[in-house]
């Protein structure tokens, strides 16, 4: 079973060169640890900056200058401050090229919903909703199942929708998946992760074509 | 030239009243107008409706103002890391209305540049689109969103001029420059005020039409939310 | 009867302190000469820049600071460049008060053809379809009738229109005019000229209240 | 830093062909992809649809390609000052579309950005709203107006660097930044090219992320089309 950095390490497989990236809070921030240093990947993040680089220096976070997770970063050479129409324009006109976002739940026709639990949670779906119907190539980073041990990815979901028909690829602690017109398509199984144990945590309709490889990370 | 100046934050809100709607720009605590807030606590003007994309903290930004119960009604994209939010949206005292931050930004856009309304992909399909107008363009759906109307905008910058000009540092600039122009008055506070003719007119983010006043804040504090660090080797 | 430096004369008592002001090419561009001194006013060209300045001196021209009439121009303290997309929300938002320019027909109620004579004359409408759709405050800058002695403002344009609905008032050589729902309503004639001229010259309604005073510019 | 630096012109302009739709900024001959053109003359690409504000002079800018009748189709605000252009128009050869300035900028801006149309009060009620949907809002009558599709955008700006970032001068800026990231591939030339990091974050026009192609052009003639001057007192 892979933790927090291992998903991450796994997703960053999918980062291609010349790709220009928005990752959401989470474990998608952690991707950019593992992205290959021999490609070249810009970050977007929709508050306004592409280029970002790793956190500063102790003693040179600079409050001017931070990321959609409210964190101080840093920027690189190549890099740009814009405002949030102009970086929502990026996103909705389709210029960032992958985005990386964590989900509460996933359904087999490629729903998606992470911003609100009636009743417990509203916190906001922030640039989430604009994120998932403009971008073409959405990867969802989670765990398998939640807290209670249950399936997060489902026939239908369950709570309020953030966006609809949109995620095409989810890496969770056990499995890779495609979504399909059929359902789930597993991909690559966790180190160690057997068949029946993706089975028993999926809820919605699982493909299983020939052999499935374990994940190379 | 045509300045904008004013004294301070007192005369530059001039005009404010119970029941008004507000844009007020910054992402989370960055880039917030703290002198424009710091007023609103001042003259304990109520009923506000705000178009902010967060609600601040507990003890910073518009959360200063949810703690003397002075706004009626939140338009946001994010509403976290606010205990006192939380508790008077749960318990009706507040009004909530929570929008795509694409969506927000662009609503303001419309405002300040006469659209009427525009179409965007974010939403549809989910309850932020009910009982909103869609429609189909080659083969994918969009949802029907108005521009925004408000009295003022409170806006803050990093450099201006007399003229009304603005300068934006870092990720500052977010909703800021989408909202100069938006409402009936922008009132632009910036760290710096400086001379018409000290910046280059090239390097000028939004130019001083957007704008009806200007006055050099004080006392900045510019709270950091997530201080994240890396050790040097 | 005024000549086109009048005109431009006449017009720019209509401009007030702390307007911004696009003027259009011809007539109007003269106005800038007359206005008062003593107030501030700040001129927009729909081509990126506000705050005009006059003519560069012989020598300083710079081929990359031209107004809409690509004329070469300066810029005064206080002046911004922006993109066309930028330029014409100021114009549809109406941050610009006031719009002065040019027209070939002006009809009784407010309609406008300035752009196109259908076989004859097709340079376009530039930014003049834009202006007067959205202006709150339009004058018209022109002369009373053409060149062939026919009057210029009329019943109903014959001419493709630029706008409908949207001229204000109306400063000519013979005459000071404001539209209103009854048709052109003379304000002022010019130094010297009767009333029964300017009744003479134009074709549309006109309404004649009152005493009508000479202009005073 | 992802690097989109290209040696020249020639290689800038790889993959156009005949037929195809090009967006060109400037304003009259101000701010004009000289070398753009340049290279699609030396190319001879035919039946070409330029958007464009305007089609140059009879021997400079869109001009040298209406001489050699390349362009099938100008879509301009407007297109005076040509009298080549004149003689195709009115004989046939060319196919004109003229489009209220503002909407021409607002079609290249809603490509960019992503939104398929937008409503705009310009040419309602006449010959430019013939055909086209129109609706009220507020009691004022709007045209919809759809985005701009095109093949390739041919942008020039002051300076750039590798990873595509433009500065624009003066008024030389005009629709270049609305037609950055409106068409497949957008190509920017610049006079002065400079390694990542040599420009100041916040002053950067228009992020990289909209540039396919940046090269640094040559021979910029840049000619005045209407050089008013005034005598030193």
């Amino acid at each position: 079973m892979l933790d927090k950095n291992g998903i991450a390490k796994r997703i960053a497989r999918e980062v291609k060169d010349g790709y220009y990236v928005n990752l959401g809070i989470g474990i998608p921030t952690l991707v950019a640890n593992f992205v290959r240093s021999d490609i070249s990947v810009e970050f977007q993040s929709e508050n306004g900056v592409l280029g970002m680089g790793p956190f500063p220096y102790e003693g040179e976070e600079d409050p001017d200058i931070i990321n959609a997770g409210k964190q101080t970063i840093t920027t690189l050479p190549g890099a740009s401050f814009f405002d949030s129409a102009t970086s929502f324009g990026m996103i909705r006109g389709q210029h960032v090229d992958l985005t990386i976002l964590g989900a509460m739940e996933v359904a087999e026709n490629g729903d998606i919903a992470n911003w609100k639990i009636p009743g417990k949670m509203v916190k906001g779906m922030g640039g989430a909703m604009d994120l998932v119907a403009s971008a073409e190539n959405i990867i969802v980073a989670m765990m398998h199942t939640n807290k209670a041990g249950k399936s997060k990815l489902l026939k239908r979901c369950t709570l309020p929708l953030t966006g609809v028909g949109c995620v095409k690829k989810i890496v969770t602690n056990l499995a890779v998946l495609e979504v399909t017109d059929q359902g789930f398509k597993l991909l690559e199984r966790a180190p160690g992760i057997s068949l029946e144990a993706i089975k028993e945590a999926t809820e919605g309709i699982l493909i299983v074509q020939d052999e499935v490889p374990e994940m190379e990370i | 030239m045509i300045r904008k100046t004013v004294a301070d934050a007192q005369e530059a809100l001039r005009g404010v009243q119970d029941g008004m709607t507000f844009m007020l720009g910054g992402f989370g605590l960055c880039g917030i107008p703290e002198n424009a807030i710091a007023e609103l606590v001042q003259l304990g003007i109520k009923d506000i409706t705000c178009i902010s994309n967060n609600a601040g903290v507990d003890d910073f930004g518009l959360g200063l103002l949810l703690q003397k119960k002075q706004i009626r009604k939140m338009i946001s994209s994010y509403v976290g890391e606010n205990d006192e939010f939380e508790r008077q949206m749960l318990s009706g005292e507040l009004d909530v209305e929570l929008t795509p931050q694409g969506t927000l930004a662009e609503k303001c856009r419309a405002a300040q540049a006469g659209f009427p309304a525009f179409y965007t992909p974010a939403g549809y399909g989910t309850e932020v689109a009910e009982g909103k107008e869609t429609r189909e363009f080659n083969g994918k759906m969009y949802v029907l969103e108005y521009a925004y109307k408000s009295d003022f905008s409170f806006v803050k910058a990093w450099k201006g001029d007399e003229a009304g000009n603005l300068v934006f540092k870092g990720t500052a600039r977010n909703f800021n420059p989408c909202m100069c122009g938006a409402s009936d008055i922008t009132v632009a506070e910036v760290e710096e005020l400086l001379p018409a003719g000290s910046l280059d007119p090239n390097e000028i983010h939004i130019p001083g039409i957007f704008i009806q006043r200007i006055f050099q804040g004080t006392l900045y504090e510019k709270r950091i939310e997530q201080r994240t660090v890396r050790k040097r080797d």
